[in-house]
């Protein structure tokens, strides 16, 4: 095939899709309607160009695609393989739902500096599907820069002092973290002269010349720089970003940001150390330890929060962890779990996030005492709601289900049964902290000055009084009600078909290549 | 006296200072002077070259040419060439005497450097006269030559001939103006 | 004749160091001006004294020369100085 | 502070003391510094380009690059003192004093009085003006054309006998100079005006550079004035010889030039009136 | 070779000279003229370097006898790859930097056109002639031209200039009268100057004590002119007040020669045997330069005015080089030879942004940045290139740069350098986090008025930014990104060989 | 005349240049006026003239011009006899680019004394200051 | 040859270069700096530095002491130290 | 003839050495004025006239011309000497230093 979209084309047309649209955007600065439309095209076309290339990989194996030399032995290549087209997929579909959840959000709270606001998002998108797609760390950490840098304004768009104090935390976290990723990718430079992902690891010829002990330092440098998957002491970024607008926190916490550091991690512990390696240099064990940790500490912060949106940030946390304890099992099933959760979190966490944007937008309100009784007032948020919290802690109907069953299954095959029990008292605890906005929700009372009647359109009527802007804006709510219901739709369906978007396909596909068989 | 130069001054256009027209800005390029200099330096070249093939020669006409251009009017501002001669025969003839009263001064002054009791010997002192020359060239020669003798020295001159000398002491200063001016008129034809 | 020569310029430079006390130490700067002035003028004989003992006077004569012109405007200038401004003691703070 | 700078200047003293250590023996003729390069300098000056005076000759041949970049510095200083000194804005209260030109009188015009125009007869003079010493005038204006006629043999004898054009370039800056000082600024500008000294700096300048690129369209290296031979019609020795010359007059214009237009502009900080 | 060819190498230094010459002249008349004459000059120098380099590249060194004479004895331009890449590098900023210069010197320098387009001229011959030559002594004539040219440029600038200007002279003479008293202790024990003469006789005499204290004070003097951390002290006034023209392309351009001048003088007149395991120059070198890559971040930090935080930066990335070439392995000095064209390129970026910033706000405290992102977009996308280049971010070479330089500290062991560096990452990080903050949230909290109004009212009330402003920052943009993405072509075909063999 | 005593005198001139430089330096660091460090910074300069010039020191030769009296152009010329001219040539050099210097800093200084009314380098610190 | 010469003169270029940076008065320092050039030319004519000597008596003693003067005619002469 | 050199040469440095003497010793400016600026004049001619001499001996044409720049030198000084001496009495007068007065005479 040739041209543009040739097969070998397509994934310099995946990350060349963002950049343009960017600077689209930029262009039409003073159109707002022209500008949004440019995100949505965007996002569109990046998904159908992701999502056409998960046939062929399935077929006939990764797309190489190299464009030019960087560094001697490393290129700046892209090299599609099924896990990389996992996380691609993940991040393109949901870039239309956030970005139809943020053309409402925006409007309806007439943010200022939505130029800003789209621009970097489309680079931060380009920074998650370049990070999918490339072929060696060199390149995943250009993109990885590129998407810690594009999402500091996003973080402190609020431009209040707190917004811009979180974002500089932000940036610390991750920029410092990017200088330990960089030695690590100095190190593996060094020690083997190449650092292309190979389904088997490429440390391994190392041990030989370098001690284990460096490669051990190593790791920690890899996961240090990773501190985008908000594992245990350097999580404390995730928290505060939660200033940043819903579809931010949306975009953080699903899309991009903190998967592009579990998706790091799974790379760097598969594809560049090897399950081989990494037991013998007993890392696994190291891992599972901190991501456990995580999991019981993280559960514990949210059990205290008020605050919605910091609660969930929480829960992210230890869902990340659980991921990473996934990975760290190293046996077929739980990687495949982990994977799976990737894509499963995404969805579910969104879902979560848009609720909690919409129920802000809407109401106004943030902390989850103030919830009472707004489960009537607006049943499809709250009901997408439900479904997200039960997500979470793997109810059987729902996506969360079918990971957490994978990376059982893997905990019972490795033996690692302290890990097991970890894994399932997180998820017990997952139950109690999302209790209190549940019961609130639909239990509670709301207050009586505040009494809504009807449906949500009735609800408008009544604070029209109050808030001038929402009735206004009355037809963009929508953009707001709608995307929350098609990934809480996703939710279910993910369970009952886990092969939605080749998504199980190419798990099975990678955990082949990295294990040889389930 | 030039401390004056800078008295009341608040009618307009008054005259503060009367002062030799500049010769500078005059451009009086006359063939004559123009030729004197170019004589006068191609002569004090030869002195100073002391090669004479075709090449260096032709250097130091270039070169004179050079000088007499620019600078003819200074040298040379006006005079007429006879009287340019005359005045400067007469010089020489007035050197021989001059050096004989340096000399002579000069001795004065060492005695008094060289005396024990110095301090006793000299009487400083300015010494004001008005000499009756109008001509600058001779008032120039004039001052020069009283500074050059030593135990006087020139403090200033005025256009109008009003000189003021300082003097070691009573036995330089006594002199003044006496036998120096009448030969210096000499010279100059006055 | 080149010892002659030799100790009349060492002669020279012993006057040079008595002139300098004045330069150095003299009162007001018109002091120093004329102690300055005065080692010019030793200057001037040096150097043809030191051009006999190289044997190439003739090199040395022009150095003299220039010498000698560009004293004068040394000295011209500093006492140029005093002409225009006006405070010998005014404002330099002298010993 | 002094404490500190004295330590500095004590470990410098010292080191230079420590490397002074390894020196060849003073004056002597078998130092590496007498023996390597400028042998070759001393015996082949005559056969080379016949200068006797072998300064003369390094300087202006053998590294005559080294040469015009020195020419340009000091065009760059003149350039430099012109940038950053000249102004060209006046205040209006200054223009009070003027000097009738045919009869030597200075007027001071009232305020709001009537103000001549520069010309032939009047020429304004500044509030510092003081009448100038009869004497040195006239003792400057004898041996101004006498100090510019030793500057030009200074600058055309640099072949025989010390000197050149930088010499020479500064000698006749002097005289200028010199007659600045004995006259007053105004008088010396009116003689060779700014404009004119800064065309002399750039056409020193340019006829060093321009012989040097004459050189090279002749079809050898820059500078190598053995080239020079195919205009001058003679050998190509006698033609560095006379390249040096075209070179040393270059350098000696413009430093004339540098040296009076630094002058104008440091002694009236740039205001061109009085002067010093 | 042809000698054709050859003369181009010439015509490089020459170019900017004729023009310096004339321009002064031109000035009377037309001072349009001058601009364009300078732009001229400037354009055939960078051709010609460019083609030299060509001819290095394809051909290896190139020398051109000046005067026709033989090196011992008379001057050569020796031009191997190091230089050749110099010269491009130093042809090409000044390029920008002319293009640049229009609009502060018409307004600021009003009537002296002429004069500042000489100076400007001159400084280019000089830096130039510094990179070209390949005699010590000239090197120190062309140093002053240099030196004194941008003295008075600098001079020129806002209040404050001229104190600052002054006590760069007086340092700067002191440092170029040291680097003349070490090429004396040079010359006395071996009599020679020329650098390839030098480095044949000098192995002879590596025990002598002379040849080590000249080698000390020949680093003294450059060390001081470039900057290096103790004795920057002049730097940071002196172009921080300077005119933003001549800070944008004095700033790049004056260290980055020097530093050329240190790996000259290491690696070419002295052999690596001396100076790297003899007498551990080089070890002393990099500690140095770390001291300097921490000292600058830390003052850069204190900075609230930008042009000043900059200057420090300067006295950081200096610091990256040098100890780049103390680490003296082959990768790192690839990298720091490849970081002086990265350092030149982004440092003339964001100075070209203070400039823009001048011109409109006539101010360049970082306060003065507020608000840029939206009145000034382009300046702020020309801002962030830079800033992202300084920090190292991959597309734009400064990331590579600095990767060769870890993996040569690294590969050396040299834990020290590798730390500093990393940690001046992250200080150039809250450096410029500082200075988008500023440019970025202009609303503060509680915005009240929305965005599309301030972007109308912006544009309508200051002044447009002028073309000769935009076109060299957005070539600059591009060029930095382009170092970064052909990063593998300049040093494969260049630096590689531009590393002196022994190493 | 002892050893030691004839050492001194025969490396005089060295002692001399290090003296001069570090007057000079000392100057150019401690001195609080401008023209005072400009003086110093000059004195530098002249120091390390010296010393490029007794580099050039040939004893029992003659000032670097060919003598015709003596050995014209038929006769040949020895090295020996005639100083060192190089340093000589370099010197030239290094005096005008002293000169060139002293011109700009002196203008440098007016123009600070035209700004701040000063040459006293603390009182321009303090006026800075104080803006 | 003629070392007591050069070791007076040199002496000398001491005594002047301290007094130069010493005096409290800069046409002082400026007249005393030419002098001090006087001396260096004289000492380069010593040692047979023609050239160098004719240049430094042009422009040490001529035009630089005139720069000086000229600079300290349009600042001020006082100083502190 | 190299006698004649000597006796004059020493003449010479006998004025200069008043000169210089008279510089330390006498006790104020004007004076001292008196000192430099005659008897080294007169020095000077002598020392010239020495030296000229002494360069005549070896009579050829160069001799000659060196002889005759020498006394071009020494014109030339005959002409600035006084001119400079003046200059410096004018400035003291003009910059007001009060002529030195011997105690207790004519007050």
């Amino acid at each position: 095939m040739t041209g543009m979209f040739g097969i070998e084309y397509r994934p310099l047309s995946a990350v060349l899709l963002p950049i343009i649209v960017a600077f689209l955007i930029l262009l039409s600065n003073k159109r707002p309607n022209l500008r949004e439309s440019w995100t949505l095209l965007g996002s569109v076309l990046l998904f159908l160009t992701v999502s056409s290339m998960s046939p062929i990989v399935l077929a006939e194996g990764p797309i190489q695609w190299t464009w030019f030399n960087l560094l001697p032995n490393i290129d700046f290549a892209f090299n599609v393989d099924a896990f990389g087209l996992v996380f691609a997929t993940t991040s393109s579909s949901l870039w239309i739902l956030v970005s139809l959840y943020s053309i409402g959000y925006m409007r309806s709270l007439k943010e200022h500096a939505q130029t800003r606001y789209y621009f970097c998002f489309a680079l931060a998108l380009l920074g998650a599907i370049g990070i999918a797609l490339s072929s060696n760390l060199v390149t995943m950490f250009v993109f990885y820069e590129i998407l810690t840098l594009s999402t500091y304004p996003l973080v402190a768009h609020e431009e209040s002092p707190e917004a811009i104090s979180a974002g500089h935390k932000y940036l610390a976290y991750l920029l410092g973290g990017g200088v330990f990723f960089l030695i690590g990718i100095l190190m593996t430079y060094l020690l083997v002269g190449t650092t292309d992902f190979n389904a088997h690891g490429i440390l391994s010829p190392a041990l030989g010349p370098a001690s284990k002990l460096t490669l051990q330092v190593v790791f920690f440098c890899f996961l240090l720089g990773f501190a985008k998957a908000a594992w245990m002491p350097v999580h404390s970024w995730l928290p505060s970003a939660m200033i940043a607008p819903t579809p931010v926190s949306a975009l953080l916490h699903a899309v991009a940001v903190v998967k592009a550091g579990v998706f790091g991690v799974i790379r760097i512990v598969c594809y560049i150390y090897g399950i081989d390696l990494m037991q013998e240099l007993g890392l696994g064990l190291a891992l599972a330890s901190i991501a456990a940790f995580t999991i019981v500490v993280a559960n514990l912060y949210a059990i205290g929060q008020d605050n919605l949106k910091r609660m969930l940030a929480y829960s992210t946390i230890n869902q990340l962890s659980f991921i990473l304890i996934a990975v760290a099992l190293l046996s077929p099933m739980a990687v495949a779990g982990a994977m799976l959760h990737i894509t499963f979190h995404g969805f579910m966490k969104i879902t979560l996030f848009l609720c909690a944007g919409a129920i802000t937008a809407i109401s106004g309100k943030k902390a989850i005492s103030e919830f009472k009784g707004l489960g009537r007032a607006m049943p499809i948020t709250m009901t997408a709601f439900l479904i997200g919290a039960f997500g979470m802690f793997g109810a059987p109907p729902l996506a969360g289900f079918i990971s957490k069953w994978h990376v059982v299954l893997g905990a019972v095959q490795s033996g690692q049964l302290v890990f097991l029990t970890i894994i399932l008292i997180g998820s017990i605890l997952d139950v109690v902290y999302f209790c209190p906005v549940i019961i609130n929700t639909f239990f509670g009372k709301m207050p009586e000055t505040e009494t809504l009647k009807g449906d949500l359109e009735e609800k408008v009527e009544v604070y029209s009084e109050k808030v001038e802007r929402l009735e206004t804006k009355r037809p963009i709510y929508y953009f707001m009600i709608i995307p929350l219901a098609i990934t809480a739709v996703f939710s279910i369906i993910f369970c009952i078909l886990p092969n939605t978007f080749s998504i199980y396909d190419l798990v099975q596909m990678a955990v082949k290549d990295i294990f040889g068989g389930m | 006296m030039p401390d004056q130069s800078r008295g009341n001054l608040n009618s307009e256009g008054q005259i503060l200072a009367k002062d030799s027209p500049s010769p500078s800005n005059q451009k009086r390029k006359s063939l004559t002077s123009f030729i004197l200099t170019f004589l006068a330096s191609f002569v004090i070249w030869l002195i100073l070259s002391g090669k004479f093939d075709l090449f260096h020669i032709s250097l130091g006409i270039i070169s004179c040419l050079i000088v007499a251009y620019t600078s003819a009017d200074l040298l040379l501002p006006q005079q007429k060439l006879g009287h340019l001669i005359k005045v400067w025969l007469r010089f020489i003839r007035y050197l021989p005497w001059l050096l004989y009263q340096i000399f002579i001064a000069n001795l004065h002054v060492m005695y008094l450097v060289l005396h024990p009791r110095m301090n006793q010997l000299i009487a400083p002192g300015i010494i004001r006269f008005k000499s009756k020359f109008s001509d600058e060239m001779s008032l120039f020669i004039f001052a020069n030559s009283i500074t050059l003798t030593p135990g006087t020295i020139t403090v200033y001159v005025t256009v109008d001939g009003n000189y003021a000398v300082h003097a070691i002491d009573r036995k330089s200063g006594e002199p003044l103006p006496g036998e120096m001016e009448q030969r210096v008129a000499n010279i100059m034809g006055e | 004749m080149d010892s002659i020569f030799f100790y009349s310029a060492l002669f020279f430079s012993i006057l040079m160091l008595l002139s300098l006390y004045r330069a150095v130490f003299g009162p007001t700067v018109l002091d120093r001006l004329v102690g300055v002035n005065a080692i010019g003028s030793k200057t001037t004989v040096l150097l043809i004294l030191i051009g006999l003992m190289y044997h190439r006077v003739e090199m040395f004569v022009d150095i003299a020369l220039a010498y000698a012109t560009l004293n004068f405007l040394a000295v011209l200038a500093a006492s140029r100085y005093f002409q225009k401004r006006k405070g010998l003691y005014d404002e330099a703070p002298t010993e | 502070m002094k404490a500190f700078a004295l330590i500095i200047v004590i470990l410098c003293a010292g080191l230079l003391i420590y490397g002074t250590s390894d020196f060849p023996p003073w004056s002597d003729p078998e130092s590496p510094a007498s023996t390597h390069v400028s042998p070759y300098y001393i015996e082949h000056t005559i056969e080379d380009t016949s200068v006797p005076n072998i300064v003369t000759s390094v300087l202006a041949d053998y590294r005559g690059f080294d040469t015009m970049f020195e020419t340009i510095v000091i065009f760059t200083a003149g350039i430099a003192c012109f940038f950053l000194l000249r102004v060209t804005k006046r205040e209006d209260h200054e223009s009070r004093l003027y000097h009738h030109l045919v009869t030597g009188v200075t007027l001071r015009i009232k305020e709001g009085g009537k103000l001549p125009d520069e010309s032939e007869e009047f020429r304004r003079v500044d509030t510092e003006w003081v009448p100038y010493s009869l004497i040195i005038k006239i003792t400057c204006r004898l041996i101004v054309p006498f100090i510019m006629l030793f500057a030009l043999y200074v600058i055309a004898h640099g072949h025989h006998s010390p000197g050149g054009g930088f010499q020479g370039g500064v000698i006749i800056g002097a005289a200028m100079i010199l007659f600045a000082i004995s006259n007053d600024l105004r008088a010396a500008i009116l003689r060779l005006s700014e404009k004119m000294a800064t065309f002399f700096c750039s056409a020193g300048v340019f006829i060093y550079a321009g012989t040097g690129l004459l050189c090279l369209l002749l079809g050898l290296n820059f500078l190598d004035y053995g080239a020079l031979a195919k205009i001058l019609f003679t050998d190509p020795v006698t033609a560095r010889s006379h390249g040096i010359l075209a070179v040393e007059i270059g350098v000696g214009i413009a430093v004339m030039g540098v040296v009076v237009s630094i002058y104008y502009n440091l002694s009236s900080a740039g205001k061109h009136d009085e002067g010093l | 070779m042809n000698p054709g060819q050859n003369d181009i190498i010439i015509l490089m230094v020459v170019a900017p000279l004729f023009a310096s010459i004339i321009v002064p002249i031109v000035g009377w008349r037309a001072k349009k003229l001058c601009y364009s004459l300078t732009i001229l000059a400037v354009l055939i120098s960078l051709f010609s370097s460019l083609i030299t380099a060509k001819t290095v590249m394809n051909h290896g060194p190139v020398q051109y006898y000046l005067g026709g004479w033989k090196p011992p004895w008379g001057i050569e331009f020796y031009i191997d790859h190091l230089n050749a890449f110099i010269a491009v590098v130093v042809t090409f900023i000044s390029f920008l930097g002319v293009i640049f210069s229009k609009t502060n010197v018409e307004n600021d320098l009003p009537n002296k056109e002429g004069a500042f387009y000489s100076l400007f001229l001159l400084l280019i011959t000089g830096l130039l002639g510094i990179v070209l030559t390949g005699d010590m002594f000239n090197l120190f004539v062309f140093l002053e031209v240099a030196s004194l040219s941008s003295y008075a440029l600098i001079a020129m600038g806002e209040k404050g200039a001229m104190y600052a200007s002054f006590r760069y002279l007086l340092i700067g003479t002191v440092g170029a009268s040291w680097y003349m008293l070490g090429v004396g202790y040079l010359y006395i024990v071996t009599g020679s100057l020329n650098m390839a003469n030098l480095s044949e006789l000098l192995p002879a005499l590596y025990q002598s004590k002379t040849i080590l204290v000249g080698f000390a004070f020949i680093l003294f003097g450059v060390g001081i002119k470039m900057a290096l951390f103790p004795l920057h002290a002049w730097l940071p006034d002196a172009y921080t007040y300077a005119p933003s023209a001549v800070s944008a392309m004095v700033a790049p351009l004056m260290t980055k020669v020097m530093i050329y001048v240190v790996i000259r003088v290491i690696f070419t007149v002295f052999q690596p045997e001396f100076t790297v395991d003899m007498i551990q120059a080089t070890s002393i070198l990099s500690w140095f330069g770390v001291l300097a890559i921490l000292f600058g971040g830390i003052m850069a930090l204190s900075q609230t005015d930008f042009k000043r935080m900059l200057c420090y930066i300067i006295v950081g990335e200096i610091g990256y080089i040098v100890g780049g070439v103390g680490i003296a392995n082959a990768t790192a000095l690839k990298g720091a030879i490849f970081h002086i064209l990265n350092d030149a390129l982004m440092m003339v970026c964001l100075f070209f942004v203070a400039g823009m910033v001048m011109y409109r706000k006539k101010g360049h405290r970082i306060s003065d940045f507020k608000g840029i992102f939206r009145e000034m977009p382009f300046a702020a996308i020309i801002f962030t290139v830079g800033a992202l280049a300084v920090i190292g971010v991959p597309p734009t070479g400064g990331f590579f740069s600095k990767w060769y330089l870890l993996l040569g500290g690294i590969e050396a062991k040299h834990w020290g350098f590798v730390v500093a560096l990393l940690i001046s990452t992250l200080i150039n990080v809250a450096l410029f986090a500082r200075v988008f903050d500023k440019g970025l949230y202009v609303h503060g909290h509680g915005s009240d008025h929305s965005s599309e109004s301030t972007d109308h009212s912006s544009g309508t009330l200051v002044q447009k930014t002028p073309l000769s402003m935009w076109i060299p920052a957005v070539i600059v943009i591009l060029a930095i990104l382009l170092a970064g993405i052909f990063n593998q072509a300049i040093l494969k075909n260049i630096v590689q060989f531009a590393v002196p063999s022994g190493l | 005349m002892g050893d030691l005593a004839k050492e001194f005198v025969t490396t005089y001139n060295y002692w001399v240049y290090i003296i001069l430089m570090m007057i000079g330096l000392y100057a150019v660091m401690v001195k609080n006026n401008l023209v005072k460090k400009i003086i110093g910074m000059n004195i530098v300069q002249t120091a390390i003239i010296l010393f490029f010039i007794s580099i050039g020191a040939k004893r029992g030769a003659t000032i670097p011009i060919i003598a015709h009296g003596h050995n014209g152009g038929e006769h040949a010329v020895h090295a020996a006899d005639y100083i060192n001219p190089l340093p000589h040539v370099l010197m030239l050099t290094a005096i005008v680019v002293a000169v060139a210097t002293l011109g700009v800093a002196l203008s440098l200084a007016i123009k600070i004394y035209q700004e701040y009314g000063t040459l006293e380098e603390d009182d321009i610190r303090t006026q800075t200051r104080e803006e | 040859m003629n070392w007591q010469i050069e070791f007076i003169i040199l002496t000398m270029v001491i005594i002047l270069g301290i007094g130069a940076i010493t005096v409290k008065d800069l046409l002082g320092a400026g007249i005393l700096f030419g002098a001090y050039s006087f001396m260096m030319c004289l000492l380069w004519a010593i040692m047979g530095a023609v050239d160098v000597a004719f240049t430094e008596a042009s422009v040490g003693a001529g035009v630089s002491t005139v720069f000086f003067i000229s600079a300290v005619f349009r600042t001020t002469r006082g100083t502190k130290d | 003839m190299d006698i004649v050199v000597t006796i004059i040469l020493i003449g010479g440095l006998f004025f200069f050495a008043g000169g210089a003497i008279g510089i330390i010793r006498l006790p104020e400016f004007y004076c001292r004025l008196h000192a430099a600026g005659q008897l080294d004049t007169m020095g000077v001619l002598w020392t010239m006239a020495a030296l000229a001499l002494y360069v005549l001996d070896d009579f050829s044409l160069g001799a000659i011309l060196t002889s005759l720049k020498i006394i071009l030198i020494v014109f030339f000084l005959f002409i600035t000497s006084p001119t400079a001496t003046h200059a410096i009495v004018d400035a003291g007068v003009r910059a007001g230093l009060r002529p030195w007065r011997k105690r207790g005479a004519e007050e």
